[in-house]
Order: C-alpha cells, then structure tokens, then sequence
C-alpha cells in the first residue's frame, strides 16, 4: 500500500512538473485528445450500437428504441433516455450495484448534451399524442476506465445513435403495432460533441487520463452543436476556475469539437 | 419581456428577483440558514465536524463534506416521491464541489461536515439559491473558510441575456446557467449549462451571472452581520 | 462523551426530582402544553400547507391534492395519505434514507387520527365509481426536533387540511381533466386533536419535550374529535400504563383536546 | 347481533373465539409457540441472547430486544406482497415495545433476543393472538420474564362492546382496542384504538379487552404447564 | 465457538466413516428419504394449500388464484409463479429481507420442476387472450431446515397446487369478474417429482440432511414427470459429479420419484 | 432441421457455432477474456486474489470465489432492466458453483476472487459461454488451477439429440442441457436441464454435450496458447 501511494505521489510531481514545459505524461499536447477509435453496429440485436475507445478508456453503448407512454406534460414528444454503468470488470474500484453519484452525472451530463443540443427531433416520434411515442433508450456500459468517460460515453451514445435504424410503429386498436421490415433513420437534426477539459496548477489540459483525474484542481465539461454554439455545460471537481479560464475552455471546446464532429458526421 | 426591457415578474434584465435570507434558524443543527428567493424556500442546516458512518468513508488527512439536496413532495406542482432523484443526487454533488473549495477541514481528520439542504418549495434557480443558504450556513457552524460562496443563475430569455431566470422565464427560456463564485478569490466554483448559446452570449451570460454571485454576496454578508453583530454578542 | 452521558444522567435525575414536587424542567405544569404556533398557506404551490411549532419542535406540512386510482375494494372513497420524513437537518441523530420504524409510525398514527376522525368525507372525493377519484397528499417534513412529533405533526397535517383548497375535476373521454379556476373547501366533518402524554414514575405529563421523553417509561397518543370522542389510540415506549392511568389520560386527552380544536377551528 | 346477544359466529359479546396454543413446535428455534386464535394461525420463533448483528447496535449494558412480525403471502384474501408493509413494520414495533417490559435482559450485554413472527393466516385480532404466541415462546426460550404478556382485544360492534372483534365484525364494526397486559403486574405494555368511543365506551372496551387477557393468561400457562410438567421432565 | 467447531468436525468424520459402510448417521439406507408427511388444505384461506415435513424440514405452501396480465409474447398462456422465503425462526443464519441467492434457486429450481413438466396446463387458464388470464401464485414460507430444501419445497408446492380449486372468472365489460361458487379443479397435466442427491466422497446419499449437506462435495436435483422421464435438472455445490455418477442419479431420481408420486396422486 | 440434419443455421447436429475467443482484452482486469459463441459476446473479467468487503465475508482458512453474471440492457431483444433479475442472480450463483472446483485458493486466506461477466449480446447457451470466457480470464490472471473449465449445451430438437442449441431452436426446442466439465479430471461441474428427456435420451444429451465441451477446450486452450507463446514473452 505505502508504496503504491509513493507512485501516486511521484506520478503526480512529474505530471506538474512536465505541464510546466507544456508537456504531458503521455506526450501530448495539452490541448490534444488520445487517440479515438469508433466502431458501430456492434451489437445487431440493438437497434444501434456504437464502442468508442479513447486511449485505455472503452466504452459501448447500445439503442433500443421500441413505443412507451410519454411523460405527463410532454404528450407531444417522444422519449429519451441516457443511461451509464461502470461495469465491475472495468474498473478495480468499481462495485456492482444501483449507480453512485459519478456514475449518476455522467449519464445526466451525457443525456443533456444529447437533449439540449436538441440532437433528435423528438416531436417526429409521436404515434399518438398523449397516449403513444416511441422511446430511445441509450445505454452505456462502461468496459474499461481510464479518464474522461465522459467524452468517451458522449461519443459512444452519439455514434449509436447516429448508426441506428427506427422501427415503424403504427397504432392499432389503440395499441402500437409494429411494422416489419419498415426501419429508418433517425430524425437527426444536430451533432452534439462534448471536451472535457481540466485544470491542473493553471494549465488546462484537454481529454484528461485517470493519472491526470487524479490530481486536477477541477474539470469542465462543454458540449458544442453542429452551428459551433455552447449547448451544454458541467462544471466538477473540488476547486474552481478563474472566468478567464472558463472564456479560454469554450474556445478549446469549439476548435476540438469540429474536429471529432467530422468523425461523428461519416457515420450517419 | 416587453419593449422596455421589463420582465414577466416586473424585474429589469439585470435584476435579482428579491432575496431575503436569515441565519441560524434551526435549534439543534450546528448552523443554518432559511433563504427565499423568488418563489424558492429553502432551508439549509449543518452538522459537524463530527464522526464518520460508515467509518470506511472517513479521511484520516482531513475532514470531509458531505451534501444532501432535497426536495419536499409539496415543493413542486406535481407531487414529487420523497425518495431521492436522479436530479437530487447529481445537484447535491455538484453543490458539494461547489463548496469544497471554500472550506478548510485540514484540521479536523476523520471527520464530516454534512450539508443538509430542504427546499420547501421550488422556483427556478434552486441549487443556486440552495447554494447561498448552505455557505452561509456553514460560516454560522463555525466551520473555518477561505471565501463565501455566492451563486446566481443567468440565461438567455427571448434572445437576451437575463440576470436570475424564474421558473416560468425558464419553461419557454433558450439558456439557463447557474454559476456558484468565490467572490473574493475571484473563482466560479459551480457552472452548468442547459440551452443554447454563441459564443459571445456564453461569455456575457457567464460575466451576468457572476455580477449576480457579487450582489448576493452582499444580501449573505448582511445576513451574517445581522445575526452576529446587530443582534449580537458584540 | 462520557461528559455528556454524565450531563444525560444528571438531567434525568433533576427531571424525575422536580415532577415529586409538581414541577417540570421549564416551568410548566404537568398537564400544559408548550406554545403552539401554527401559520397556515407558508408554501403556496401546495394546495394546503401549514407550519406547526409546539415549543422547539417544529413541522411543515404540504397539502397535495390530485385524480388517481381508487384503493381496490375501496372504489366509492377518495384517497388520504399520510407521509412523514425527519428531516436530516433537524435532529444530529436523523439519517437520509427509507423511513424507520418510528417514522413510519409518526406517520401512521397521523393517518389513522386523521382518518378514523372521518375528518374528511371520503365519499364525496369520488369522480367515478371505481376508476378515478380525489387523492390527499398530506406530505409532513420535520423541520426541528424536541419531542412529541405526535401532536406537532397532527396539528401541522390537520392545519395544512383545514386550510386547503381542492381544484375540480371532471371525467372528459375516461380521464379526469382540471376544471381550471373553481376550487372548493374540502369536505370536513369533524376536528381531530391528539393528545401525547407521556408516564415519567408515576407522573403523567403532557406534551414531553426530548427530555422528557429520553426519560419517560412510557407514552400514549389520544385523539379525540369534535364530539369529543375518542378516535384513536397509540401507546408506546418500552414500559406499561396502569389501567387507571389510562383512564385519567383519555380525560386529559380531551379536556386539552378541546383548547387546541377552537385553535384549529379558526382555520377553517 | 341477533337480539339474544349472540353474535355473527354463535359467541357471546364476552366471548373468545377458541383459542389453540402449542409451545415449542420449531426444533432449530431457541423458543417457540403456534396459535389458532379463531381463524389466525401464527408461529413465533425466539433465537437469542445472541450476539448482535450489525454490531453498532449492541447495547453494552444490557440485551436487546428484536421483533418481525410478517404475513405469508397467502395469509389474506388478496396475496400480499412478502416485503414488509408500512402496516407489518409499525405492528413489529408495538409488539416488541409490548413485549419489552416483560423481559430482563440487563445479564445479557451485547446480546439480541430476535422474536420473528409469522402469520400463516389472519383473522381479525391477528397482533394480540401474535404477542400471546411472542410471550410464551419467550418463556419456551427461557428468556428470564417479569411477567407473561396476554393480549386480546375489545371493540364495538353493533353499539355494543364486545370482545376479541373477528374480521367479519372489524368490517362493519364502529372501533377496535387491541390491548396487551400483564396479568401478574396489572399494566397495559400495548394499547391501540381504531374507531370512534365515547369516554364511557372506551373504559367499558379497556375493561373488557383486560377480562379478555386474562382467560388468554390461563390458556397460555396451560400450554406451558403441557409442554414442561405434563409431556415433561418433572 | 471453538468447541462447537471441534464437534462440527467429528460429525464430518463419522458421517464418512459411517458411509465406507454403507451406512448413514440417521440410520438410513443410502438411498432412502426420510419419513416425508403431507398434509394439504392447511390454509384455509388460501385457494390452496399444504404441509410438507422431510424429517425436520418442514415448509408450508400456500396457493392464491387471481387475475393477471399475460407476460407480453406470452398471451395465450396463464402465469405460475414460485416464490420461497426461508423464514428468520427457521433457521439461525437465515436473515429476514430479500431473497439471497440460496433461496432465489430454491424458488427457481422448484418452479421449473412444475414448469417444464407442464404440470398445469398453462393454455387452460386464458380469460381473453393477450389482455388476461388466471395468475397461479406459489409461495412457499420454509419453517424449519434440515437440509434438502428442495424436495420438501416441491412436495409442498405440488401438493397445494394438486389440491387447490380454481376460482371462476368471467369477462365482464372488458374485465375479469368473480363468477361465485363455481370452483374447479386445476388442469393438472402430469406430477412431477424432484429428488435430490448429494455426493459425500465418492458415495451418492438420498435427501440429506442439514449435516449431510455441510460436508457434501456436490448436490443434485432432478425432477422427473407422471411418464418416468427427466424434466429439470439442477447441479449444485462447490465440486462435480462424474459421467458415470449423473447417469446413477438419474437412475435413482426415477426409482424413488415412482414411490413419492404414488402419494402425490392420493391428493388429486 | 432439414431430411439430412442440417439445423436451420447450416449446422450439422453434433456441429458447435462458431466460437472466437481472445484473452487479455482489458487493460484494468487482473485477467479478461472476450468470447462470441454464436450471436453471444460476452467480456469477463477478473480482479484478485483482493481485500474482500464486506470484511465479515472473508474466510480465514483460504480465499473465496465471486460471480456476477451480468446482462447489459442492449444485450437481449426487449431491453433490459439494468437491476440484476431472478435468474442472473441463479446463473451467477451456478457459474461460481462450476469454476470453484477448478480454482485453488487455498494460499490466498482472507482474500476474494472476483469474476464479472459482462453479457453484451445474448443468444441460447449464454451461461456455457461465459463460462468458457470466465474460465480463461481466471488463467490470464494467474490463479491456480486444478484444470480448464470447459461449457457447452446439448439439447432436444425435433426429437433429435443436437450439440449446443441456439436461441432460435431454444424456443421451440424440446430441451436445453447446459453442461460444465473439467476436461483432464472429467467431472461435471455444472449441470442444468429445461425439458423432458427420456433416460436414455438424457444419456445421450450428457454425453453429446461433453463432447461439445472437448471441443471448447481446444478452442480455450488455443486462445492462451496465442497470447502466452505465439504473441506472448516466450
């Protein structure tokens, strides 16, 4: 144990120590995200499914679409939901069980930049108002952690949800019938991309690992759409920013995120 | 909003809605705080530094915060369930790391200090308002600080930027930011964004809102005063 | 903490010696109440509510009122529910989480006064037989905590009840819809009181603080209605009444009842 | 009521239902009871002094008393959920509070004494007939005892008081007293009103469900008597 | 504690060498049971109902018949569920709360026994197809354990279920209705009969006991049907059985489930 | 099935699906393996021998085995609840009942093993393919072994005995074996039968599906083969 900590400790010198060179462990630039890979339609029993890997950071997420009651309120809007899970076998401390708070905000965080960016036009998913819509539901299991899972599952759920297919569903005798051999895209009207950014000393550096997790002062989070607009924001960690780092990260936000968005964009 | 730049509640663009907040109104807590702001009623109690449980929680280097924000079933329009939401529990993390960088718990290992919040009833802008009776709560507890901690929403309304959105400017609003800020160490502690924004509207929501931290900064440092030095032992 | 077990005992001690003189720890009577406050409409987005302070023990109660489902069995009655949650700023002892057994039994024993009263006529909360009615959300959060939650939630709840209004419903195309702008005063029949006394040796005291109650042998709960009657019981704590004890607490219970039933009655 | 006084099921208004009680019918429980009591039937198993599990509530000056009482599913008319009801939840802590007074734990630190109750099947009355089968298997347990517990219950019904109130007449009945007693030292350790008395009727019902605890006791030392001095060792 | 360990492991040590000879500590045959005792009808209350003593396992199973939704792609069918709960005074290590996974297979492995046995005729018991049927519910609460669960659960469970009747329902205005005093028998299709073995050593026993199964090496369960073939098989225990063993089992599983089901019948 | 035996994915009857199995697939786990048998595609992953918590589940003599056989909620047809259902809870306890012969734990006192399976498409034979990956994972994380532990099912369909039955001959399938052995020391280490099998048909089954799990071996023996020697350090 006593030396592990020493490592951490170590590890965590020589991480500020390289930033103040403008270097990082791995030999990135600070503002420069690993290495991203996406693969889609990995799971043909979903309706999409998309495994993005950011360096050691492995995530899949599955869509399932099928009809479901709105939400009281919202009878003119179909249904999406974002989940997450770390699985067990991603990670040493992980345990089984209903999500904890970080596993909570990272689902949240990644739902709201898929809501607010307004990525899906949920009014083209009503089979009848108030009664019948169809439902999204985005699923992310966690396979392996090592920082940033949350540009990791907001990448994954948005490439599953760019590569699924819809199902038809017509409404029957009041019940929602599908129709077979009827599947579409999905009403796509954005491309939201999120960068995680944190602070360590004053620099900050984008797409931390867990090594840099470890000892950031704090973390932002900020999701852009297609037209280069802020759409969503997250703010973590146990310290602050100053606000002229905050004007600085949205521009880093901006310029990674047309980036990644030409990815995203081949995969519709 | 009307030609006049005057808001649905009365309020200018650059207008708090009113903010009355009294401290140390709870008996058996060690600190505490009732805020109304706008239509929000919240209260906010401290305990602590105390023991750990489960004790495998406890640092042994330095004390720890914790946070608990809820809502009562009557606080909304619809009934809410008691049991905590997906929504509570990611509020009261986001509050917790809002505070954390104001509070010193070197001192105090093996200890927690638990943040308690209970809205009453709700209107827009809550963690915020949550936020201001919570810090001020904790310097009433005694609990040693670096800075206060103000907060304050501001989002853009039929095209503008507005200063502090209420519930019913947020149904049919484009934006909404909350912002938690050190007013004296100058660092925004919490920031959240829902809505859409350019650019240049991110910088001048986020520069409105943190105007806003600075006027309830003052409304907090009456409030402590009042309670510490009007009616006081001094 | 050996200090503040010594400072229980002594407390203890000065309790049981100033009740062989008549007297309490502050200055009541035994047969007194402590000051009961009671504001009513403090949370204008309930459709009742009242706040409730019976020395330092204090309680917000939010009155819900919305359509739902009959009880099966129960199709030709409205709804009425009693909920409790110590709230964890109210008491160091208090934890987050499910409702334990004593606040499970605040609740109840709140329930059952209010209903066992037939405070409110159930029967005219109906919207159609068996399929939809009137549901009474009477949602209690303990604010501060300093003995006899009993009353003070009892007093709380039937305030926040007098005090409300009842939106209308009707039954359009099988589902109730909101007739907005016509509210209406519940339908009341009678005025429950409770009355908590609790045995300390052989003294029967009245509304006991938390010291009181830290000390007590045992505790009974007596609710009365406008009549006058007795309505519903709860005796607690780990000791026993004497059966004359019991019947000199149904007096009390009632003669006190009544002092606090004119306090209510102007609410209505 | 017929006008002779004769009730729904051919009793009398001072009349119990019949009443089977069986002790030590469990091999693996350290005490143990069975009753019929009208149409309940409800097993109490006893394990303990035994140490205490989660540790952090042992008592280090004396034992401490447990109790489950829980319902079969196919206990009632409609199948009941096997998680535990608000309503199983609060009945544990009265009988466990009724039955408190009468066990002397005080040589037992750091130990539990777990009373778990099953009822198979209810009938009105169903927690007196739960704590006359708890105390005896307390006593089968040898569990050191101020007193037995004897419980019954009274109620009005058709404008009379009557005693031991069935299911039948719960339904239509006008209140019910459930009242646990210990014969040898005259207290009330459980006492429970639903329905509405006036102050006359409510002492007649406590004075009618006290008759009723006391046939109860006689049955209770009966089966004790059975189990240890007529099957027994003596 | 000690000692109690030390006498643990002498029991383990004669029930071995009792079984070189052939022999067992209870005095039984390597393949007998213990005296089972059924007793149906026990719970009034319950649509059906019964006692199953094996040895000192006792276990009281009650059945409640009542209208249900179909499972969805499973509409033409009636719903039979098992549930168990080992009760807290039947065992000192049993807890009360959810269901472990010891009795999550217990309730499992007695189910699939009716189930794949088809001992109720499932397609018997549809109202209206796709919108209700008749829901079978089989819980059993276990008394008193003494090893082998399983059997006396099934025995339990079989025996309530071959007495049981059936209340009648009618779809009355799109819901089902309580036809009054018109009770049938089940449709019972076959009965089937779970045996269970445990391996001690390289010797098979017959319905061990509580010691038994503390020094087996593995168990096994198999249910056989009216017709003498295999239905549901379920292996358990932390080692394995050879080829050759499984193929005795079998044998054995036929031969004493010949003899059980002959009391079973007596109950129809 | 056709007139010359071929099953409705081209199979002959004693034929296995395709099965492509990779060990050391993450880069956390202590051991990982990646299995698609058929449509199934499965992780598992190991950590330990590690502290165990809760610390009162810890054995003093030797260490202890864990399973969590989990379904991801895109993994089957009609999604998912994440919360683990009945019958993974069953699967976990059986698969951990058919690794624990083949693990040697002894030397590790007071520690856990943990095997989480992880199932990201479901198809028949679910549980023998995790198996086959779990069994692997526990040789990359280099716990002792006693022998491989190798699962495939057998099953009835159209009145014919056939070698690991697929989802879409699960439905209507006449039965469904699924089988674990430890191939060097030939013992069956898990077994379970859905369906009606006469005696001798339920020789046969077992014995087919044995065969199947020979095949398996090869194919896991083959797998570490390729990261140890082919790829690996030597």
């Amino acid at each position: 144990m006593t030396s592990s900590v020493i490592i951490e400790q170590l590890k965590r010198e020589r991480i500020l120590d390289l930033l103040k060179e403008g270097k990082r462990l791995d030999g990135r630039g600070l503002y420069d995200q690993r290495t991203l890979t996406i693969e889609t339609g990995i799971i043909p029993k979903a309706d999409g499914s998309a495994r993005a890997r950011l360096g050691d950071t492995e995530i899949v997420t599955g869509v399932k679409i099928q009809p479901d009651k709105p939400f009281p309120d919202l009878g003119d809007k179909g249904i999406l939901i974002c989940t997450a899970e770390i699985l067990p076998l991603a990670d040493p401390g992980a345990e089984p069980g209903p999500p904890n708070e970080e596993v909570i905000e990272l689902a949240r965080v990644v739902d709201r930049g898929i809501r607010e960016t307004e990525m899906v036009d949920l009014k083209q998913l009503v089979l009848k108002k108030d009664k019948s819509v169809i439902g999204i539901f985005i699923d992310s299991s966690v396979i392996n952690t090592d920082g940033n899972l949350f540009d990791t599952c907001s990448y994954a759920s948005v490439a599953a949800l760019l590569s699924c297919t819809v199902p038809k569903y017509e409404i029957k005798e009041d019940v929602p019938a599908l129709v077979e051999g009827q599947r579409s895209k999905p009403p796509i009207k954005t491309i939201p991309v999120s960068v995680t950014m944190a602070r360590i000393g004053e620099h900050i550096v984008v797409d931390p690992t867990a090594d840099e997790e470890a000892c950031m002062n704090a973390r932002i989070t900020i999701t852009t759409n297609s037209e280069g607009n802020i759409c969503a924001i997250q703010k973590g960690g146990n310290d602050g920013f100053a606000v002229e780092q905050l004007f600085k990260c949205a521009e880093i936000a901006i310029s990674v995120g047309t980036k990644i968005r030409k990815r995203l964009e081949q995969l519709m | 909003m009307n030609e006049n730049g005057i808001r649905c509640d009365g309020r200018k663009i650059d207008q708090l809605r009113n903010i009355s907040l009294k401290v140390g109104v709870l008996k058996n807590a060690d600190g505490s705080a009732y805020i109304e702001f706008g239509k929000n009623k919240i209260l906010a109690g401290i305990f602590g530094p105390r023991d750990v449980h489960p004790k495998h929680m406890a640092d042994s280097d330095k004390g720890i915060l914790r946070c608990r924000y809820h809502m009562s079933p009557f606080s909304v329009t619809e009934r809410k369930n008691p049991a905590p939401s997906r929504r509570e529990i990611e509020i009261s993390k986001v509050i917790k790391e809002a505070l954390q960088p104001a509070v010193i718990l070197k001192d105090f290992p093996r200890t927690v200090v638990d943040v308690f919040i209970e809205v009453l009833q709700a209107d827009g802008g809550s963690r915020c308002a949550a936020l201001d009776a919570a810090s001020i709560a904790l310097a009433d507890a005694g609990i040693p600080m670096r800075d206060m901690v103000s907060a304050c929403a501001a989002g853009k309304v039929a095209d503008q930027i507005v200063l502090d959105v209420n519930d019913e400017e947020d149904k049919e609003g484009q934006a909404d930011m909350p912002v938690a800020y050190m007013p004296n160490l100058g660092k925004v502690t919490l920031m959240q964004l829902d809505g859409i924004l350019t650019p240049s509207e991110y910088k001048k929501c986020l520069e409105t809102a943190i105007g806003g931290c600075k006027q309830v900064y003052e409304i907090q440092r009456k409030a402590l005063m009042e309670k510490y030095f009007e009616n006081g032992s001094q």
